[in-house]
Formats: structure tokens, C-alpha cells, sequence
């Protein structure tokens, strides 16, 4: 992602491909809104945005199919298994069936779990699914908002792995999350919303 | 990646997802049977029921193609799919047909119950003419409605109160098909001595009607969805 | 609640041997039935004369009526084992299966009742269906008990299917009523209670009442017949749940391992 | 804390969020217009319209009651607030009367509306003992269907279909408070010629309907919400 | 909550009144079922339990009226103000509204947050409002599914806080939990459950 854009009371921020940037703040701070805003769910009010060079306001259709966003719902179909869920948002992006396949078993959501519908997946099981989709669609620029919530220690294990693999083969990560040692230690760069505002802090050792 | 595709995947995802909760058969079917029904009570007073009974069908059909567009588009909007759908960038038009082509599946086999059920009930001799008319009115009325509801239930997937909202939008809209297809059916029963021939016309304001709306959902699918919350 | 998240302490049930829901017992029925069905036959076609005004037509009512009220009694048999089963101390499972077993045959019998009625409307009315009181309140009892079994089908244990459905059957058969009285209700085509009309004295050819007495006979004997293979047959689904579940009981310790 | 209390809270808060979302007096009760209209579309065969319009007055109310039982228990639904009622032991009974009271308030302001324009509409003179005759029908009805609707609608909530089923399972119960209704309006407007005094019996059906769900709902709500899943 | 049952495939487990009990395991292990369980939202097909000395299965009525759950979803009226969703919580269970006011000032969303609607809420909030409609209620047995999801540090420092007051007012803790740390630190004793079993952990220092 490249260009900067005023954030939700002014500030400005930008990122560089390649980067697992950490949003953290309080409750209220902003950034389910600032991710909302970069995937083109939040119009903008005042102020300009831009992604991959393209505006947010006006050139969403160019940006957003190398955007994968998870949000805090799953965006999951409850009447899919895993398998079939997993293979729908991979093959709308493109993804070959080996490509989806990968994302299953990457995510730990093989094995007897693959034929299980969602609704009757364990709330962190769903996580893992909704995770394995994003894989699946192999996005360029990944939103991330509250990753971890729900997922067990291995599953935050798989996450970073997931996620290291995406920035070396040149994704962007923005993640909003609470869990300040666990996705810090992952991060280039942690950048705090306080009340709309946008500051850097500074970096993991 | 190519819209059609997409169209089918989404398609055969709903169609797929229907045939799991099999909604269909157990519930929306009897719906319409209790709908009509119910209707037959209300109307009880004035011995009009056996002239309006086609009527009744496609009343029954639309009342019944309000729950299917609700629950196509529950399955989006629970679990925050139809957000995912946009960020994701899927083409809206493929969605669009996509999820027009499965209500128009369903929306289908459910007006063909009702017609041969009328055409059982009601005794009627319908003559080939009279076949090939029913066959064309379902097809031309089915793909009307399919594109309507699919327009107007992506307009309030996810508003407060969209269990209202849409047959308000919607049951105006569809009032032309209510009336065309009511009226091709009487000449093809031959209801009321009405000629086989006063029903052709109607099939074209049918027709006109599914080409305009599944030009034009189409087109303003997108923007809809785009500025749903 | 599903298998993988049970918890269990309870012996595991015994296999389940029974292989066929019959008994002597429902044997000697199933007998009685085809001969009193050979009986309903011969009378209903053979000795009972042709009315005056329907000629042969008339024999449809040896059907039609019997099924029409086995059906109005398998519902009220739902409602009473539906009753049993909830104010009953020990909510035992064997009366909710009795009240779905008995609705399943219901809704048969009641089928059975629109068929022959359409069938006889086609003669004497020249049409199968008018929206009439008889005619729709029948097909809204009909309707109402297959919402009774989308009911029974929404999931979940044994105790809750038995619970929700039980409320749902002791509301349905106020519906009964009516039905049976609708003909007064409204201004009706479809006869009046003819047999069992209020005042207690039957106008009716001797023969074809006792014709019409031999097909209740024989439809209340399939009824019984019926109801006793069928519940047994639901106890046994029920069992292979329990073993279904036991199963994955025995799984997920072995996941654990 | 008193059952009666807890009731009052329940309703105060019902009746509160439909303050704020207007859904009835937005969604509605245009939702009940179109409806009417529609099936004026559907019997088009003119001049009956007159004889029919309690009918269909009554089988526009069911059909908004229906939306709004499901709106009422969408609202504890979405976020598993009926979950959050049983585990804390909140008294079934109380809840009951609670939606109940919110739900009849609801219909009847929607009733009042619908029969207000009727009379107008079809300038119907309505003498002192029609309008009481009309005011008991209201009453009446209202408490049944707001009881069977408030029943039904924590029996379906939280499930999938519960669109279809709720209908499926409400409209064949309801139907004596249709017949009921509609025969009591009718001889209060004097449509079709008859007598005021032939109302009155009808009213006795709909109080006995009342009263009997009223408490059979008290009785059967809290089992029918404990087997929710 | 006094009394032993065994759990979800075999294990048994007890809990005496005043301690807080950390559950922990992987995902789709069975905490939140066992949690529903305790909360008699899920019938017991095999076995027995019982709270406060109450059989689970029959003696329900009176279990519930001293039990509070937070679970995966917060229970609230999204049309409805903060305020008013703790008071309708509160005084469903006989609060007065000083103590439903305390409860709204404790969790932090008192001032400008008491007037904004649930559905205008971000998701740490909305978690907030849900535990003080629980603390409004002042349950005798806290079933706590994953309160750490969403909330920011000075939201866990107060839900500590919380905790810490409901046991020395004699209240008893269940929690499922992912953060080990966090809610490992604040737990009298740990339990693990895994497939189904449940076992003791050994206690935190
Ligand atoms: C679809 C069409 C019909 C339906 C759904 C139907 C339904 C019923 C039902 C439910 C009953 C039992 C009534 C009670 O005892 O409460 C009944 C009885 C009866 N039906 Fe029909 N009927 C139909 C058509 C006809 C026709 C066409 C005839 C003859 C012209 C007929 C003649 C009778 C007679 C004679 C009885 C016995 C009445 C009595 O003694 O109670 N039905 N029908
Ligand atoms: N509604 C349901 N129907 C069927 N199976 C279910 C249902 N809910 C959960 N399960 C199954 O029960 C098991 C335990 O689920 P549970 O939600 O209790 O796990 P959990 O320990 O809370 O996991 P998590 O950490 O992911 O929240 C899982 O294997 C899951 O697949
Ligand atoms: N739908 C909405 N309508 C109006 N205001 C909203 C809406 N959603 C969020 N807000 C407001 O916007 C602000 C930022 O919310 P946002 O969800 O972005 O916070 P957040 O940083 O993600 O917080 P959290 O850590 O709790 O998830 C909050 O003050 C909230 O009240
Ligand atoms: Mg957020
Ligand atoms: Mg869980």
C-alpha cells in the first residue's frame, strides 16, 4: 500500500509494501474504522485516501480484489463445511483447487474437520476458517482486525507463519489487535489510534 | 476470471445451501398452501373465489418469493458474507445473476406445484395452446420476479426491519407481474371463458418487464450493495 | 446438543438387536386388518346399494368418511400422549413418539380424505376443489399437522423434540372443532353431519351404514396397526441415536489418547 | 421481584425500541396498504371489493402481525439476548405477558388505522352500536393474535426458516380470529345486509380464543423458549 | 458452585464457591460448551451435574436467578442506550439504579458513552456494556466466555478488578479464556480441557 490519507480526526499515515504494521488503542480508538475505511466499507467524509495508487473514493473497483479483510465477523456460510466454504472464496478469487486445499491444511481445519458445516464449529474453529478463506484468495494487501481473538496458542502460531509467508511474497499487513506482545513481536511497525488520531510508536525491539 | 463463472458459483452455492436446509420444500411450500388457504377464509363472504383463482396462485407466489429473497439474503448478511463479498471486489453482476438464477431455480419448482396443482383441482382442460402459454407465463412472470427480488433484497440486507422493508418495495413493483401473469393464466385455463389468445399480450409485458429489471438490477446491483451498511 | 460434546457416565446401551418392529401381537392385527379391509371391500362395492341420486359414486363415502375421522382421532391421540408426555411426572419419551407417530398417520389419513373428497367432488360438483368451509378448514388441519412435523424435524435431543412438539399438537387440535362444525358455520355445499349430527337419529340407508360401519372398523384397526409399527420404528431411530452418540463418545476419548 | 413488574420492564423496553426504529409506523403499516391493494389486484373483479373489505382488513393484519412477531423476536435474537433472559432466570411467564402487551399495543394502533380507512373509505354508516361492536372486536382479536404471535414467535426464534415457519404454523391457528373477526366487522358495518345482532355470538369465539391462549401461551412459553437451540 | 459432574466425555470436575477457575485448551475442546452446560443452555445427554447443589438437569429454576454468563454474543439490545440496557439487565434482577449507575461508571462507559446506542458502539465496547450489565446483576456464579476478546488493556486491568470484588463478595468464577497470562495470573486453579476431558493444571504461582 502506498500514498497516505487524513485518518478519522486528522492524522496521517502511510505504509509501505512489504510491512506488518500493528494498530493498537483503546476501545473506541478508531481502528475497525481506519480498516473499514482502507477496504472501501466506510466512505470518506473529509480528507483523501489512496491504496496501490488508486483514490478510495473513486477507484474502489481497482483496489479491492487485492484486498482480503478479515473483520469481526467471519463472513462465513453456516450451511457450507469448512471444505466448501474455503473453495468458494478461493475460486471467486481465482485459486485452483491445490491452492485451496493448501489453505485448509495450513489453518488445521483438515482432517474430520473439513466436511464439517460451520455452524457447528467451535468459535475458534470458525476463526481458522474464515483465516484459511484469506489465504485462499492470496490478497496483496491483508486487513486484519482483531486476528487473535478466538484463537487457540497454535493458532497464533499459525497466524504468524501465515502471515510472515504473505509479506515475503511482498503482501502488506495492517492488523488492529489487542494482543500488543503477541502481534507486536510480529510487527515492522506499531502505530497507535488514540480518539482518531494516528501517531507512530516506537518499534519492537 | 470470468463473470459467468462467478454467476455459476454463487448460483450453485445458494442451491446448494438450500438443498442442505431444504427450506423449500418443508416451509416455503406449505407457506403458499396456507396462504391460499387463508385467503379462501378471508373471501369466504362473496362466492368470487373460483374467478380469482389464478389470481390467488401468483399472490400466493409472491408472498412466497418474499420469504425466499429474505433468506437468500440472510445467508449473506449473517455472518457478514455480503461485506466480505464487497471488500473481496466479486464482481456484483455475477452476484447479481448469480443469486437471481437460484431464486429463479426455486421460484420455479414452487410455481410449478401451484399450476399443476390449479390445473388438477380446478379441472380444467387446458388445451396445448393452453400448455405451451403456462409454460412461456412461468418462465417470462419467474424471471421478472427472480430479478426484482434479487435487486431489492440486496437494497435491505442488513436494515433494521428489513422483514418490512422489502415487501413494501417490493409488492409494488411486482403489482405488473401479479397482473399479466393472473391474467395469461385465466385465457390458458380459459377461467371466465376469457380466449387463449387475449393471453399472449400479457407475456409481453412479462417479458418486458424481466428484460428491463435484469438489465437494470444488474446495472444498479452494485451501487446498492455498495452503500448498504 | 450434538455427540462430540457430550458428556457420559452412563453404561453404554445394549446393541441394538430387534430387527423388526412386529410382534405376535401386531401380527394378528395386521391380520384382522386385511380381512376387515376384504369385508370393506365387499361391502363398500359389492352388497351396498347405489344411491338414488350419486349412484356408484356414493361408494367413495366408505373411504372418505372413515379416514376423516380416524384422521380427527390420530390427532386427538397426539394431543392426549402430547399431554401425558408433558404433565406427566416422568416425561417419558414413549408418548412423544406415540403423539408422532400418531400425527404422521393423521396427516396420511387426512391426505386420504382430500383425495377421495376431490375425487368425489369431481362427480357430483364437476370440479375437485371449492373454496368451501368443509373443503378449506380440512385443508388447514392438514396443513397445521405438517407444521406439527416441521416442528418434530427442527434438531436437537430427544427431549426437546418431545417438549416443543407436545405444545404444538395440544394447540393444533383445537382445530378439530372447526373443522367439524364449519358446515354450520358458514353456507356451505359439502354435507352436513349426517351421521352423527346433533340430534342422535340417523337418516341413512341400513346397508350403506353398515358398510360405512365396516370401513371404520377396518381403518380403525389399520390406524392401531399402523401406530404400534411406527412408534416402535421411531424408538429404534431414537436408539440409533443414542448408539450414534455413544459412538462419538467413544471417538473423541480416542481423540484424546 | 413481582411477575407483573418484570412484565411491564419487558413490554417498556419493546415498545421503546420501537419508538426509536419506527418500524411499525414506517414499514408497517404502509407494508398492511400494500398488502390490501394487492389483493384488490388480485380479485380485480370489481364491485366485490365492497363485500370483501373486512376480510381483507383482518387478513392484512395477520399478515403485519406476522412481520411484526418476528421483528419483536429478531430484536432478542440478534444478539442472543433471549440466550442472556434464560440463563438468567428471568420469568418465562413474565417475558410472555411482557412481548405480549408490546405486541398488542402495536397491532392495535395498526387495526385502528386500517379500520378507520375502510369506513371511510367505503363510506360506510356506522351506527353507536357498530362502533362498540367494532371497538369489542378489536379488542378481543388484538389479545388473541398478540398471544399466539408472541407463543409462536419465541417457539421459532433462532431458527433457520423461521420466516416460513412461523407463518406455517401461526395462520392455520389464527383462523377463527379471522372468521371471527372479519363476521363481527361485518355485521358492525352492515356490509352485505347484515344485522348488528349477528355479531355478537362471534365476539364470544374471540374472547374464548383469547383467553384460552392467553393462558395457555403463559403455561407453554417458558418449556417452548427452554428447547430454543 | 459446589458439587462435581462429569464433563463432555468422561472427566469429572468440581469447583468450591469463591474460587476463580480458569478453564484453557484448544479450540474446539469444549469450554464453551461446557460453560452453556453450566448455564443449563445445553441439555446433558449423559451424566450428571449440579450447581449450588441443584441437579442441573430438572432443578433449573433455581439455579438460573443466581447465574450470570457473558458468552460469545453480549446479550444486548442494540437500539437501546448503554443506560438503558444495564438498567433493563439490572432490574430484571432487582437492581437499583445507584447500583446500576456504579456498574455503568466501573466498566468505563459512563459520560458520553451512556447516551450513544449499542449498535453505534465499536466491539470493546459493546463488551464492556455486557459485563456491566452483568456486574449490575451481581450473579452468584460468573460463567465468562472469552471476556478478553476486545478489550483493551485498561479494560482487562477493570474486568480484574471486577472479578477480583465478585469473589470477595462471594461470588464464584468460570472462565474461559485464550490469554493464558492474563487470566492465568487472576485464576485460583487452571483446568484444561481437551477433547472433551478435563484436567487439572498445576496451580499458577
Ligand atoms: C376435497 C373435498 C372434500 C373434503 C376435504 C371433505 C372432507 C370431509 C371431512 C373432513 C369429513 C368429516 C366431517 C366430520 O364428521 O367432521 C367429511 C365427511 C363427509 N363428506 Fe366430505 N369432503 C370432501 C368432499 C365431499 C364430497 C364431494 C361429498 C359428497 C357429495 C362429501 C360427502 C361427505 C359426507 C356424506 C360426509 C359424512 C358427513 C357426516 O356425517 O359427518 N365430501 N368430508
Ligand atoms: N452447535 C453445534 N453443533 C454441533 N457441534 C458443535 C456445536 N457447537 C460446537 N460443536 C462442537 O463441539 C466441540 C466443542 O466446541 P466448543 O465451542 O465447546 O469449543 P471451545 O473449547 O469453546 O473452542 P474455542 O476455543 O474455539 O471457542 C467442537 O468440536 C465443535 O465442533
Ligand atoms: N456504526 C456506527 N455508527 C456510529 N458510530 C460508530 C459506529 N461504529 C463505531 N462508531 C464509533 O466510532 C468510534 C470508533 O469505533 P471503532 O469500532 O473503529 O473502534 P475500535 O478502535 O475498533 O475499538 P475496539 O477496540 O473496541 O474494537 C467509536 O467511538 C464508536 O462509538
Ligand atoms: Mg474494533
Ligand atoms: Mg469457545
Amino acid at each position: 500500500m502506498i500514498g497516505g490519507f487524513p485518518v478519522l480526526a486528522g492524522a496521517t499515515m502511510s505504509v509501505a509494501v512489504g510491512e506488518i504494521v500493528l494498530l493498537q488503542g483503546p476501545n473506541g480508538a478508531g481502528k475497525t474504522s481506519l480498516l473499514r475505511l482502507c477496504a472501501g466499507l466506510l466512505p470518506i467524509a473529509r480528507g483523501t485516501g489512496s491504496v496501490f495508487g488508486f483514490d478510495l473514493a473513486t477507484q474502489r473497483d481497482s483496489i479491492r480484489p487485492r484486498v482480503g479483510m478479515l473483520g469481526h465477523r467471519n463472513g462465513l456460510y453456516g450451511d457450507l463445511t469448512v471444505a466448501e466454504n474455503v473453495a468458494f472464496w478461493g475460486s471467486t478469487a481465482g485459486a485452483t483447487s491445490a491452492e485451496v486445499e493448501a489453505a485448509v491444511t495450513r489453518l488445521g481445519v483438515d482432517g474430520r474437520l473439513r466436511d464439517v458445516m460451520v455452524v457447528k464449529l467451535s468459535a475458534g474453529q470458525k476463526r481458522r476458517t474464515a483465516l484459511a478463506c484469506l489465504v485462499a484468495r492470496r490478497a496483496e494487501l491483508w486487513l486484519l482486525d482483531e486476528p487473535h481473538a478466538g484463537l487457540d496458542a497454535a493458532g497464533r502460531d499459525e497466524l504468524d507463519t501465515v502471515l510472515r509467508q504473505a509479506v515475503d511474497s511482498g503482501a502488506t499487513v495492517l492488523v488492529a489487535s489487542h494482543e500488543l506482545e503477541r502481534a507486536g513481536s510480529l510487527a515492522h511497525r506499531v502505530v497507535e489510534v488514540v480518539a482518531g488520531q494516528v501517531h507512530e510508536v516506537e518499534p519492537p525491539s | 476470471m470470468s463473470r459467468w463463472r462467478i454467476a455459476r458459483l454463487v448460483a450453485g452455492k445458494d442451491l446448494r445451501i438450500e438443498r442442505r436446509s431444504r427450506v423449500l420444500t418443508n416451509q416455503v411450500l406449505p407457506f403458499a398452501g396456507v396462504t391460499m388457504v387463508m385467503f379462501a377464509f378471508a373471501l369466504d363472504a362473496s362466492n368470487v373465489l373460483e374467478r380469482v383463482a389464478p389470481g390467488l396462485i401468483w399472490l400466493a407466489t409472491l408472498f412466497s418469493m418474499l420469504v425466499l429473497v429474505q433468506r437468500s439474503f440472510a445467508i449473506e448478511s449473517d455472518d457478514g458474507a455480503l461485506d466480505a463479498l464487497r471488500v473481496a471486489g466479486v464482481d456484483p453482476v455475477a452476484i447479481y445473476w448469480g443469486k437471481s438464477i437460484a431464486l429463479a431455480v426455486q421460484l420455479a419448482a414452487l410455481e410449478i406445484v401451484l399450476l399443476i396443482a390449479a390445473v388438477l383441482l380446478y379441472g380444467a382442460e387446458v388445451p396445448l395452446g393452453g400448455i405451451v402459454l403456462l409454460a412461456t407465463t412461468l418462465v417470462t412472470a419467474t424471471c421478472g420476479l427472480a430479478c426484482v427480488g434479487t435487486l431489492y433484497g440486496g437494497l435491505t440486507a442488513g436494515f433494521t426491519g428489513r422483514e418490512t422493508l422489502l415487501p413494501l418495495l417490493v409488492l409494488p413493483v411486482v403489482a405488473p407481474v401479479l397482473i399479466g401473469a393472473t391474467r395469461a393464466v385465466e385465457s390458458a385455463l380459459g377461467t371466465d371463458g376469457v380466449a387463449l389468445s387475449e393471453g399472449w399480450p400479457w407475456i409481453g409485458l412479462l417479458a418486458v418487464f424481466a428484460v428491463a429489471f435484469g438489465a437494470g438490477g444488474a446495472l444498479a446491483f452494485g451501487p446498492l450493495i455498495e452503500e448498504a451498511t | 446438543m450434538t455427540a462430540a460434546t457430550t458428556p457420559t457416565t452412563a453404561p453404554v446401551e445394549p446393541a441394538l438387536r430387534v430387527r423388526s418392529s412386529g410382534t405376535m401381537a401386531t401380527r394378528t392385527l395386521g391380520i384382522a386388518t386385511i380381512v376387515t379391509m376384504g369385508w370393506l371391500v365387499a361391502f363398500g362395492l359389492g352388497f351396498s346399494p347405489a344411491d338414488r341420486d350419486q349412484r356408484d359414486a356414493v361408494r367413495i363415502l366408505y373411504m372418505h368418511v372413515p379416514t376423516a375421522w380416524l384422521a380427527y382421532l390420530a390427532f386427538v391421540v397426539t394431543a392426549v400422549s402430547s399431554a401425558m408426555y408433558l404433565f406427566g411426572k416422568k416425561h417419558s419419551l414413549g408418548f412423544d413418539r406415540v403423539a408422532g407417530a400418531s400425527a404422521e398417520i393423521g396427516v396420511v389419513f387426512m391426505a386420504l380424505t382430500l383425495v377421495t373428497g376431490m375425487l368425489w367432488g369431481k362427480l357430483t360438483w364437476g370440479v375437485y376443489w371449492q373454496w368451501d368451509a368443509r373443503l378449506t378448514t380440512t385443508a388447514l388441519l392438514f396443513v397445521s399437522y405438517i407444521g406439527y412435523l416441521a416442528v418434530r424435524g427442527l434438531g436437537g435431543t430427544h427431549d426437546q423434540r418431545a417438549k416443543r412438539s407436545a405444545v404444538i399438537g395440544l394447540l393444533a387440535v383445537i382445530e378439530i372443532p372447526l373443522v367439524h362444525f364449519s358446515v354450520r358455520m358458514w353456507r356451505s355445499l359439502h354435507q352436513e353431519a349426517s351421521v352423527l349430527d346433533s340430534d342422535g337419529d340417523v337418516d341413512m340407508d341400513g346397508l350403506m351404514l353398515f358398510s360405512l360401519f365396516v370401513g371404520v372398523v377396518a381403518f380403525t384397526l389399520l390406524y392401531v396397526w399402523l401406530l404400534l409399527h411406527r412408534s416402535r420404528v421411531i424408538a429404534m431411530e431414537d436408539l440409533l441415536d443414542d448408539q450414534g452418540l455413544d459412538r462419538a463418545l467413544d471417538q473423541r476419548r480416542a481423540e484424546f489418547l
